[in-house]
Formats: C-alpha cells, structure tokens, sequence
C-alpha cells in the first residue's frame, strides 16, 4: 500500500486537501477509519481484505466538511455512493479527491469524474456473492416461514440505529423516525415498532441502496438488515434495469417513472 | 405504594387568556382538592405540563406563589405538546408535574433593589418571580421593569403590564423593536439593551434579574457591567431541553450542572464557571 | 367466523376514484359497507406507512385506488405510486407479509360500478381470510412483551 | 452480612438451577446461533453456558427495561385519567452467571435512579433481584475492569458469586442476606471449602480511572475530543449495549381513547438528543456528544452520583461498527 501512502503524503503535502479519510489499524488491530490531516502520520494508512466499512459516510457530516477538502480512500461502494451522493445533490464532486482503490487493492488513477464513471461502469454492481446466496435462501422460503425469520431477526432489534448512521445513503438530518408530527413511528422498540422501522429504513432506500452491506456489519446485535436493501437493489434492477450510485446524472428510480412500469401489485 | 414520580397532577384548565396570536397563558386548577393542599412552589420552578396522548413539555410555573387557588404557565405553539395544549379549551385536563429545579433567592434581595429585565417570551418566568416580589413589595426598595418583544403583538402579558406602569411603586420600561411600534405606541422603541442604556439605573445596591433570547443577553450584559452591576448581582435562567425533571434522564446536564436540578435560576456568576453546552 | 365483518380501509385520490365512488352511490349501486374511505388528493400521496398504521390500527384488509395510469390529475402522481408499490410489494413479499389483504385498482370517476365491484371483491376476499391475526398479534406481542420486560 | 465461602459441585450447580428455574424466573446465558451469548429466562441447564465472556446486550433490561410504563391514562373529550402500573407484578428475577462487571453496574445504576429522588420502578426491580454472579476465568483484549476499580473476581452487586475451581467445580460466597436465603433453601448443595485453588482470568490495568477524573476536570475544551470523535458515526450502539448507560426518553403512546406513557433508552450521542424546539442544540456536533459520553461516565458522576459510570465490561467497543475503543481513548486521555 506504499502508493497509496505516497499518494496521500502527497496530496497533503502540496495541500490539494486537508484531510485524508482512509483506514488504519487501531491497538487492538482492529480495523477503522482514519482522519489523517498532517502528512507525517499518513504512513499508518493501510488497505487489506478488512477494510470493508463505507467512508463515504462521513462526506456528509459537517464536522468533517469543516476539515476542508478531502480525499478518500475509496473502494467500489465508496465511490458509487459518492455518485449517488453527487447525483443526490449532497456533494459536488470538486470537494473531494477520490483515491480508487480496485477490486485486487491496487490503487487506481481517478483524476476525474469520468474516470470513475468509467471505472464504475465496467464494475459488477450486483449485490455481492455472499449476500446473493443468503438472499436466493430466503426467498425459497414459504410467507409463513419468511415472517417468522423476519419477526426473530427483528426482535433483536434495539433501535440504537447503528444501521442508518452507517449508511452513507442515510443522510438526513431529521429522520422520519425523529418526526413526531404525526408520530409515524413508535419510538418503543418491540416487535412492532421495530419492523415498522425496517420497512421504512428499507423502502427509502429502494433504488439508492448501493450494497455495500454497512447496515448489517454495524448492527450491535447481528440483524442482516442489509438483505432488506439488497433485495430491493435486486428488485430494482429486475423491475427498472438499474443499478443505484452509477451516474452523477441518475435521477433515483423512486422519484421518476416509466408509463409502461409493471403493476405487479395488481393481483 | 410509594410514589410514582413520572406521574402527573391532575388539573383543569380555569381560563385562557391568548397573549400573543402564538402564545396562550392557561389558569390551572388542581382536580383533586388534596393535591391543592399538599402543593407548594417557589419563584424560579418549574414543571413538566402534559397532554395525554403528545408527551410533556416543561416550562416555568409563571404565577406567583403567593396566590395559592391555582398555577399558571405561558407558552408559545412551537412543538409537538405545546401545539396540542394550545387546541385545548377551557374545562380540559392536563397533566402537571412539579415543581422542579431551584429558587431565584428573593430572601436575600430583601432590602435591595430589583431591575428586571426581560425580552419577548422570557417574560413568563420573570413573571413568577415579579409578582412574588410585588406581593411582598415592602420588603424591597426600587423595582424597575424593562421589557421588549420584537413587535407590540408580541409582548405578553398586556394587561399587567398597564397595571405595572400604572403602579406608583413599579418604574415600567416596555419597548418594541425599531419597526414593531403600532401609531398609538405609548412606549419606548428601541433594542433593549439600548433601552436600558438610556434609562440608565443605578447599580446602587441593585439586583438585576435577566431574562430572554441569546442575543438579548448576550448585548445586555456588558451594559449591565458598565452601569456597574457585578456577575454575582445578576440573575438569569437557563433552559435546556429536558424529559425527567429530576437529574436521571441525561439530557440537560450542562457539565456536570443538571438544568433541571440546580437550575434553572443561576447567577451570572455560576454561568461563567460553567462550560458553553446550553 | 361467520359474524366476522372485516374492516377494510380505502385510501384513494380525490379526482377520480372518489368521484368514482360518490357515482356509485348516486347511482343507488350497492355495495358492503365495511370500507372507510380516506381520501388523498392524488395516489402520489399516499405514503407506505398509511397502509402500516391502517393495520396496526386494527384494519383487516386495505383497498389502495386512483386514477387509472395516463389519467392522473397531477400527470405522473400514478405513475411515481405504481412504482411505489411494486418495490413495497416486493418488500412486503419478502418480509412474509401479507400483500393479499391490500387491494390495488385503478377506479375512474365515471367508474361507479367498478368500484362497488372492487369494494364487495375485497370485502368477500378479506371475509375469507378472516380477521388479521397475524398483525394484530404482532401489535398486541408489543404490549405483552412490556408486560412480561423479558 | 459476613461473607462465607462454600463448596458446590458442578452436578450441584444443576440441581441449584433447575430447583430455581422451576418456579421463578432465571436470567442466564446462553450462546445463540450466532455464536454470541445472549441472556434467556429460563434456558435448559445444558444450553447455559459458563464460558462466555461477554453477551452482546448487557443485562440491565432485569432493572431498566427497554421500554418501561409509566402509567396509562384514558382520554374522553375533556377528561383524563390516569392508572397506575402495579408495582408489585414484577416478578422475582435470579440473574444466573453474569459476570462481576454486570453485576457493579447495577449499583451504578442505583446511583442514577435513586439520587436526590428515588425511582420507584427501578428500586422495586432491583429489590425483586437475586444476583448469582460468576466470576471470569476468560477475558479478552477488550475487557478492563481492573482500570475502573474492578476485578474479574468483584463480588459487588453479587448476592452469590460462584468461582470456578481449578478442580472443575465452583466455589460459592455467599454475600447478602438474599443469598444466603438460596443457600439455606438448599443446604444439602452446598459443601464446605477445603480446596481453594480458583480458576480467575487476569485483566490488565490500562489506566487509572483515579487519574482519568483528574485530568477530565480541566479537559472539556481540549482538543482531544474533536480529534478522536471524527470516526464516530452518532449511533446508540455504544449506549444501548453499556451496563451503566441510563439515559431515558419519555413518550406518550395512544390508541384510540386509551393510552400509556412509558419511558424507553435513549443515547446521549443522538444528534437530536438534546436539540432545542426552537432548533438551538446545546450539543450539536459528534464531538460534543462523544466527550458528554466520557464526561459523563469519567467526571460528572464520580462528583454528582459518587460512582463511576463504567464498569469495564467492553461492550461498548467490541459492539461498535468503527471502533470507537473507550479504553485506549481513557488511557489517551490520562497522559493529556
């Protein structure tokens, strides 16, 4: 990872950003995000099969925009939430430096936003083989059984929220749930407020959710409620041939229509 | 049993009175009789109010404990509960918890002098404390009142505010913002700070007790220190927002000072020991 | 089972399928009278969690209806709606929710028999299926677990 | 009371269980599918496990329920009134095999439930508890007890604390009045003690919580805070999954006429946690709310509540998504 530490070093150095946001190992080797901003504290980045988590969740927050200008380490889900990002009018792509990464961990050359452009689009961006198994496993299930897996895995559920923080697509600054006029949804955590949360959490993220599988990892308790999103980037794609965060120009497939859409919901 | 500490009072709605076209003053009556009895406040408190059904809202108790048949508090319609307690209608119940917090110490101003100033919907919880001092007028020497709200709309409490002005024992200041004056505007106008500025009262064995928008305070203080007041003579509140009342539901805690349990009076004394999280 | 009378939500646009229905009722057509209508101004309108809290709320079966695609009031509400519920259906589908308890129809405002027609399918439907058990203990399962704080 | 020593064979401590867990509730680990340990009413004797380390949720849901009634009320147009929940429903609980740290918390928690006013719906859960704790003969990296005043083998908050021997089966102090009432339930069960060779894991020290307090008292501008908040992405998990963490909302919830008021957890670190009507926020930045956390736990509540808000259990860090690690950021915080 010695180019990606030069890279960083560099960029610093000449000040084209301030910040670096990339991944480094924590005392006890666990692995985590990094805010790097002096140039001699870059040699801790490091990039490996552990660095999963989805940085681009933190372009948003104002305490790190407040840093600067910022690069960031970006495998294929950060940058197509950084499309999606920049398609949702969140960023605007000259605010940040994107230091690719590929699939094989070598560090790619994205000098603009068609490079990227390109990069995503010769990408699988189907859900990810390990999740495509869990998924064609639940979907052989009968209702009956589908609702019991739901109702178990849910009622773990605490609603600490992990999975929407995680989210880099979760960028509200007032969620539905914190809305309290009307009160869509019961503040308790129990059996029903908590499946009412994940319906919600799932369906706006229809069309937006770029996969990258961080709800389910930051889940405290181990909910997979990231199959919820997957499922429905599946269904998305099945339905309207699209795949979220893959042009800065994409309208999201739930604020735009086609006439001759399936009304699949008519029975 | 013991008691249930989250449990609310009772009370019926007496009267309504709409101050401002936001803000509604309700009068309210203990339903039970022994709640009555066993209730008893001090200026500065204040309570959880209830609607059933919307949750609770605190502010401060604005009626004077000196007049003990009943309990009133001011609010504006800014939020879930306190939209729902403003649709309500004379003869309705609410819920009532209290009183919580600490005192403004009206015992040691004895003797002193009082300057109470104040801004837009800060009134309320002076006025607990105004009235406490009036009912108890020969105990303290000069009262003088500033108060300002940005239009003459939205001052509140019209009424007594002609009594005051009409008292011969009360020096009344009420004034609007540049631009908020109606033609037959009788007060001053201008800013309070600049106000208070011009009216220029004696720090002279002076209490000066200060409530009302940041802003406010944050250009009336050095007034204040020029007239000569010093940080342990000037009284303000704090409010932060809060659930529990008690000091156990974390949220208004501003370093280790619980709003809610040693507040809400301070001294701005207090308030410069204190970290900036309120 | 047999006095069971379910009770049966229909949200539906102003323009045209409540127009529909108030045909249907000019027209002296017949029809059960377990809906309650809700009326929305446009399908557009009528979020996935008004059909959520309809059954938390005890309604056994949901009717969603509007102005048929091409004829909306707002051009496209219909339009942005149907994709609405194919991804909700899909959810729900996936969830093991039961999709057969919501009706969707387009129902025009000259369409007064249709909509007796879907009212008394739907009502026959959900008389079939019986009360939603399932829900209503999921809703009730809140409390209970209160009770127990296990 | 004066603690006394005793013997009980592991064939025993099932007898012990099953005796208990046949006519009250019993609250004790097991590991679930996911390989973790989580806490069940009443498991069968062979499903608990004495092995765990830590379960992801703590288990101070016994005393501060998730979700908790207040009371309930019903509304008709003009009218209310209200109904009190039943205290005197809630139902014994031994809690089977948590460990020393649990166990701490719930003093923890009595500090912040029942200073200045005491929580009924608290102390009346507490009183209805037995602790039979365990102590640990497994740590990990993430477990710092000893750093907080704590030890794997602390018997505070402990009615019983059972103690694997070196031979395989258990030594049982018995420290309270409720303790002893199990023991004397069960005299046959328990034996004197002759070997005394306990299995107990050794936790090291990271810091010095003494010190910590020290230097938080003089540290709420330093930088530190905004340094090593960055990463934080302001969600509950260290919050809901902490032992000591007792922060409340309180929220009306009605149907129809009838309705309930309850409190439920909530987390400091919610970015609308503290955020004002009228959109002021007293904390409105991750840093703010990262540093209340640590305050809180470090400084204000040794002062305030005479305890420490921290039992050293690790669950905080081992349950968060970026590692937000309160022990290394304790012992950063002693030498600032």
């Amino acid at each position: 990872m010695d180019n990606l530490i030069l890279r960083a070093k560099e960029l610093l150095e000449n000040k084209t950003v301030q910040v670096v946001i990339g991944y480094e190992a924590g005392p006890t080797g666990v692995v985590r995000p990094a805010f790097i901003s002096d140039p001699a504290n870059a040699d801790s980045l490091i990039y490996d099969e552990r660095c999963v988590q989805n940085l681009a969740v933190y372009l948003t927050k104002p305490e790190v925009k407040h840093l600067g200008r910022i690069a960031i380490v970006s495998s294929l889900p950060v940058m197509r939430s950084i499309m999606m990002l920049i398609s949702e009018q969140q960023i605007s792509y000259d605010e940040i430096v994107v230091l690719g990464i590929s699939a094989d961990g070598v560090l790619l050359d994205i000098a603009d936003l068609s490079v990227m452009q390109g990069y995503i689009d010769k990408s699988d961006l189907s859900n990810p083989v390990k999740y495509k198994e869990l998924l064609a496993e639940l979907k052989k299930l009968t209702p009956a059984e589908k609702f019991e897996y739901w109702q178990k895995e849910l009622s773990k559920c605490i609603k600490c929220y992990a999975c929407r923080q995680a989210c880099p697509m979760c960028y509200c600054t007032r969620c539905t749930v914190e809305v309290n006029q009307p009160q869509w949804i019961s503040v308790q955590s129990n059996a029903h407020g908590n499946m009412e949360w994940h319906i919600l959490r799932a369906m706006h993220l229809a069309g937006r959710c770029i996969s990258c599988g961080e709800c389910g990892r930051a889940c405290p308790v181990g909910i997979p409620c990231h199959l919820l999103t997957m499922h429905l980037t599946d269904q998305v794609y099945n339905y309207f041939k699209v795949y979220a965060g893959t042009s800065e120009k994409m309208n999201s497939v739930m604020s735009t229509y086609e006439p001759n859409d399936k009304e699949s919901f008519i029975v | 049993m013991a008691e249930n500490i989250y449990k609310p009072y009772l009370m019926k709605i007496g009267s309504i009175v709409e101050e401002t076209p936001d803000v509604r003053t309700f009068r309210l009556i203990f339903k039970n009789p022994e709640d009555a009895e066993k209730f008893s406040f001090k200026a500065g408190q204040f309570g959880e109010y209830s609607v059933f059904g919307e949750g609770e809202s605190t502010f401060c108790i604005a009626s004077s404990p000196t007049r003990k048949e009943y309990i009133e508090c001011t609010f504006r319609k800014a939020g879930r509960v306190t939209n729902a307690l403003a649709n309500l209608e004379v003869g309705d119940t609410v819920g009532f918890r209290g009183p919580y917090g600490n005192t403004f110490p009206i015992e040691q101003w004895e003797g002193k002098n009082l300057l109470y100033i104040a801004g837009g919907i800060a009134l309320p919880p002076m006025r607990c404390v105004i009235w406490n001092t009036i009912d108890l007028r020969h105990k303290y020497k000069d009262i003088t009142i500033v108060y300002g709200a940005r239009t003459v709309g939205d001052l509140v409490y019209k009424q007594e505010l002609k009594e005051w002005s009409e008292r011969p024992d009360i020096k009344m200041i009420t004034t609007v913002d540049p631009g908020g004056q109606t033609p037959d505007w009788k007060g001053e106008t201008g800013f309070v700070p600049m106000v208070l500025e011009k009216a220029a009262p004696s720090s002279e064995n002076c209490i000066a007790i200060l409530c009302g928008p940041p802003v406010m305070i944050k250009f009336t203080m050095p007034v204040l220190k020029k007239l000569g007041f010093q940080d342990k003579d000037i009284y303000t509140t704090l409010e932060n927002r809060m659930k529990c009342g008690f000091g156990k539901c974390g949220r208004c805690n501003v370093g280790k000072v619980f709003v809610c349990k040693d507040g809400p009076v301070f001294s701005y004394e207090q308030i410069l020991s204190l970290p900036e999280e309120y | 089972m047999s006095d069971f009378e379910p009770k049966i939500v229909a949200f539906v646009c102003n323009w045209c399928t409540y127009a529909g229905a108030d045909l249907t009722g000019t027209s002296r057509i017949k029809y059960a009278s377990n809906v309650k209508i809700i009326r929305f101004p446009c399908t557009g309108r009528i979020d996935f969690m008004l059909l959520l809290k309809a059954f938390s709320n005890g309604a056994d079966g949901i009717i969603v209806s509007g102005c048929h695609p091409n004829d909306c009031h707002y051009t496209s509400g219909n339009f942005h709606a149907k994709r609405r519920w194919i991804m909700f259906k899909e959810l729900m589908d996936f969830m093991g929710i039961d999709m057969s308890r919501i009706t969707f129809s387009w129902v025009s405002a000259a369409e007064g028999a249709r909509w007796a027609e879907v009212v008394n399918t739907t009502v026959t439907r959900i008389r079939e299926l019986g009360p939603y058990v399932s829900y209503k203990e999921l809703v009730n399962k809140s409390v209970e677990e209160e009770v127990k704080n296990g | 009371m004066e603690t006394i020593r005793k013997l009980i064979r592991k064939q025993s401590l099932e007898k012990l269980y099953n005796n208990l867990a046949a006519n009250r509730k019993v609250y004790a680990p097991v590991i679930a599918a996911d390989k973790k340990a989580e806490y069940k009413y009443n498991p069968g004797f062979a499903d608990v496990t004495f092995d765990h380390i830590r379960s992801t949720l703590s288990v101070k849901n016994i005393v501060f329920p998730k979700v908790e009634n207040l009371f309930f009320y019903e509304n008709s147009k003009t009218e209310s009134t209200i109904t009190d929940i039943d205290l005197d429903k809630i139902p014994e609980v031994v809690l089977w095999g948590a460990h020393p740290c649990d166990n701490a918390a719930f003093d923890t928690l009595r500090s912040i439930f029942c200073w200045d006013t005491k929580d009924e719906f608290f102390s009346r859960r507490l009183e209805k508890l037995t602790v039979i704790g365990l102590g640990c003969h497994s740590s990990d990296e993430y477990c710092f007890c000893t750093s907080v005043g704590l030890s794997p083998s602390s018997s505070r908050g402990s009615d019983i604390l059972l103690t694997k021997l070196q031979t395989g089966d258990y030594q049982a102090e018995i420290l309270t009045a409720k303790g002893n009432e199990i023991v004397s339930s069960f005299p046959d069960l328990f034996e004197p003690l002759t070997d005394e060779k306990v299995d107990i894991t050794e936790v090291k020290q990271k810091f010095s919580h003494k010190q910590v307090t020290e230097k938080l008292a003089g540290a709420f501008e330093h930088e530190f805070w905004i340094a090593n908040s960055l990463r934080c992405i302001g969600c509950g998990a260290c919050a809901y999954v902490c032992p000591t963490c007792a922060c409340f909302d309180i929220q009306d919830e009605t149907k129809g006429k009838n309705g309930k008021r309850y409190r439920s957890w909530d987390s400091c670190g919610f970015g609308l946690f503290t955020l004002h009507t009228s959109g002021h926020n007293p904390r409105h930045v991750q840093s703010q709310r990262w540093r209340q956390r640590i305050m809180h736990k470090f400084s204000y509540m040794p002062d305030r509540n005479e305890s420490l808000g921290c039992v050293g259990c690790g669950r905080c860090s081992s349950g968060c998504p970026v590692d937000m690690n309160i022990a290394e950021q304790l012992e950063a915080l002693q030498n600032i």
